[in-house]
């Protein structure tokens, strides 16, 4: 149902919430290529092979596009997705939190605990510190 | 609720074919990962239909956390065999499988 | 049998999902590959939406789309200089797995279409977040993969750190 | 009271015109749908029109000069110059780029920042789609933003696109895990996900309720939407514009649109989980066509306060600023959701006390905590006299 038109919730599916941000996603995708598109039609058209390459602030480019790997990177990366995972365990738990009893929270805290004893332990390792 | 269910399940089976192809053709140990993942989605693919079409009338939800705990499976796995393609990316400068055979008999 | 519209809904989700996953495995370029494992991810979150669990198809994009593919990426833009254009991005198995991912493929469809599946239709009850929130935690349900899932998070955030690190 | 309500009325006569053409209801919903995305799009992209110029106004007279003044008035349509400049602007391609990436990247970047506008509330039943899953959608959605600034990033193939992009994935990532955590916290106050449920729950602005999970998100939302001083991702000024370095015209306001697009999409959702979204002292029950005008009032107020931030801060080290989040936003937010989570279970044999009788404790527990933590930080401070970024951090946050 549409923004004016939004019906009191219940009475219908949860499929038809749906509808909704099914129209949005096609809109979405096309505003883009219309913006683009726009442009397309109105900008000149003059490519040399100066203007297209790399900018670097006039210099020639040296080498290939690399970037040196540091493990920092991807152990941030990793303790993200352990805490990301975390989240979506506690998001249906705070919904149904009000119909649990304490021991509830004791179950999410202990849930929790587990985790921290992680984040603690990468940070004791120095996987936290920037090299 | 028009869909059948044969349908998601012919769907699941070929993702997951689909995944195994990656995992038995590739030599990139990241590309097997990407295909072991894609078979991991064809499961929660299959146990969510089942949810869908059989347990939701029971009321339990099974099939739900199932998903779940693959979804978290899924990402442990993903994490510690990223690693281990970085510290063997280190050690020997590739991430072929088919070059890292010191363990091999 | 006549088609409705959640059939050519389902039809183009799957599509998108099973194209994305043939571009996983088809094209040479990793990068591509890992995008369209993204495309792949976000047409079964829409199966999902169809299927009227949006809860995992949101956490299908959080975790999949958000966390794991981009790990993925990551990886890949590490190990960028593999990308020249004589690496050999298939092994010899190349022919027996294709051929092992079709028949298979055609046995699992066999099957799947000789089966009648009984069916239950109920419509999902509007608390289902809640009561997932609630199978999570009730000690007879699924307390314990609950606490189990955050044991397996600890063990593989530890071990990651100690094989990744530099020493 | 639903005659009040012109927004909700006016949909109604809408769709029961567009009925009596002899529409079939699935082709007025469709139709209904489709104009209501229009709206919602026009409104977001407006934003850019609305707050360019506020930005530069507002920043230059922070910093004492004129700023814009050139296009009529006051410089106040200086985005559409700038939008006009922008369409008719050459589109460079890097010949070393990936051609297709490279083109992908301006078109995803926009895309969920539209998104989000789908389930932000404007008023009592005036909103794009009251999800039951609201907030866990917008940061869902979130997650394809970080996707186009790598994609950005590497098909340019560039050096600068690259690092930005490692840093992208980087600066994103940390920020998302306390930005979950303090949405997670008002879930609970709230019992729950969707956006028009927890305006209606918040009898008491969360701001008050649960300062710190609101402080937390504001600092989150500011590095999510990208804004200085928390914008490494981009730092203009340092790294030549980031993983934007080699896009030029149309593909450039892209990323330029996305930035105010996602920037207002915070600044509403901010209003909507601390702010009270559309309540505003009752004003909503006696004429809920002001209710757009609330919701925009109060995410102008938290834009203020952005550019505000912005004008007054330095740019954090980036070691400092993911440091920041991981060693103190994200202990900081699990302690928070720990106490809301305590102090939902205080017993009230009053329901219609509750809110407020848990509301006090949560405000005395996080004030506790605040200055606590504000204690802790400023010993360490102390001990650490050669870190003056510390000391720096403790001010951004109290």
């Amino acid at each position: 149902m549409a923004l004016a038109l939004q019906p009191v919730k219940g009475g219908v599916t949860l499929l038809s919430d749906y509808n909704f941000i099914g129209v949005f996603v096609v809109v979405a995708i096309l505003f883009p290529f219309v913006a683009l598109g726009i442009a397309w039609l109105l900008r000149p058209k003059k490519p040399n092979p100066v203007k297209a390459s790399t900018y670097e602030c006039g210099l020639e480019t040296i080498g290939e596009t690399w970037v040196r790997f540091r493990a920092q990177d991807y152990i941030y990366a990793l303790v993200f997705v352990v805490f990301d995972i975390e989240a979506v365990f506690l998001f249906p738990w705070a919904m149904a939190y009000d119909q649990l009893g304490l021991w509830a929270l004791a179950e999410a805290v202990l849930f929790l605990g587990i985790l921290i004893v992680g984040l603690v332990y990468a940070w004791r390792k120095g996987a936290l510190r920037w090299q | 609720m028009q869909v059948p269910l044969s349908w998601y399940l012919i769907v699941a089976a070929a993702l997951f074919c689909i995944g195994l192809y990656g995992v038995l053709s590739r030599r990139n140990a990241i590309a097997i990962l990407m295909g072991v993942e894609l078979m991991l989605n064809a499961v929660n693919v299959n146990l969510l239909a089942f949810w869908r079409y059989g347990e939701v009338a029971r009321g339990t939800l099974a099939g739900q956390v199932f998903a779940i705990i693959v979804i978290t499976v899924a990402a442990a796995e993903a994490a510690v065999g990223l690693a281990l393609v970085i510290a063997v990316y280190r050690a020997r400068r590739t991430v072929d499988v088919e070059e890292v055979e010191l363990m091999k008999l | 049998m006549t088609l409705s519209v959640s059939h050519v809904i389902f039809v183009v989700l799957s599509a998108t999902a099973l194209v994305g996953a043939l571009g996983v495995v088809l094209s040479r370029n990793l990068f591509r590959a890992a995008l369209f494992l993204v495309l792949s991810f976000v047409g079964v979150a829409g199966l999902y939406i169809l299927l009227e669990v949006e809860i995992l198809a949101m956490i299908q994009l959080l975790i999949y789309v958000g966390a794991i593919a981009i790990l993925i990426i990551f990886v890949i833009m590490v190990s960028r200089q593999l990308m020249s254009p004589q690496y050999r991005a298939w092994n010899q198995q190349r022919p027996g797995g294709a051929v092992v991912a079709v028949v298979l493929f055609a046995v699992l469809a066999f099957v799947l279409l000789s089966v009648t599946w009984p069916t239950a239709e109920a419509a999902v009850p509007q608390d289902a977040i809640a009561r997932l929130g609630r199978a999570l935690v009730a000690p007879d349900q699924f307390v314990l993969p609950f606490e189990v899932a955050s044991v397996l998070l600890l063990v593989a955030l530890v071990g990651a750190v100690v094989i990744a690190r530099e020493k | 009271m639903d005659i009040l309500n012109f927004w909700v009325e006016l949909g109604r006569v809408v769709g029961e015109w567009m009925a009596s053409w002899g529409l079939p209801p699935w082709a007025v919903n469709l139709i209904a749908d489709f104009i209501g995305v229009l709206i919602l799009v026009v409104f977001g992209v407006m934003a850019v029109i609305i707050f360019t110029p506020m930005e530069r106004k507002v920043i230059a007279r922070m910093q004492d000069r004129p700023g814009p003044n050139r296009v009529w008035p006051y410089g106040l349509l200086q985005a559409l110059a700038d939008a006009i400049k922008m369409l008719t602007k050459e589109d460079i391609i890097p010949s070393k780029a990936d051609r297709a990436l490279h083109m992908l990247a301006p078109i995803l970047v926009v895309i969920p920042a539209l998104l989000i506008y789908a389930v932000l509330p404007w008023g009592p039943r005036l909103i794009g789609q009251d999800l039951n899953v609201g907030v866990l959608y917008v940061v869902a959605i979130g997650a394809i933003h970080i996707l186009a600034v790598v994609i950005a990033g590497w098909g340019s193939d560039n050096k600068y696109a690259l690092l930005s992009a490692f840093r992208t994935v980087n600066q994103l990532l940390a920020y998302e895990v306390p930005m979950v955590l303090s949405i997670l916290a008002v879930v609970l106050l709230a019992r729950t996900m969707s956006t028009q449920g927890i305006v209606e729950a918040q009898s008491v602005p969360y701001l008050i309720v649960t300062p710190i999970a609101g402080l937390i998100y504001l600092v989150c939302a500011m590095a999510e939407a990208n804004r200085s001083p928390v914008d490494l991702l981009e730092a203009d000024s340092e790294m030549v514009a980031g993983y934007m370095v080699e896009y030029s015209g149309m593909k450039f306001a892209m990323f330029f649109i996305a930035e105010y697009v996602n920037m207002f999409a915070v600044a509403i959702l901010v209003s909507t989980l601390f702010l009270g979204g559309w309540k505003f002292f009752g004003l909503e029950d006696v004429a809920p066509v002001l209710a757009p005008l609330i919701v925009f009032g109060k995410s102008v107020l938290v834009i203020f306060c952005m550019l505000w931030f912005r004008a007054t801060f330095p740019r954090l080290r980036f070691d400092h600023l993911v440091g920041f989040s991981w060693k103190f936003l994200v202990p900081l937010s699990l302690i928070n959701l720990l106490l809301v989570a305590l102090v939902v279970k205080i017993p009230v044999a009053d329901s219609r006390l509750a809110p407020w009788v848990q509301g006090g404790a949560m405000l005395l527990a996080s004030l506790v905590v605040m200055a606590a933590t504000a204690l802790l930080l400023n010993r360490a401070a102390r001990r650490l006299k050669d870190a003056p970024a510390l000391k720096r951090i403790v001010a951004v946050e109290r």
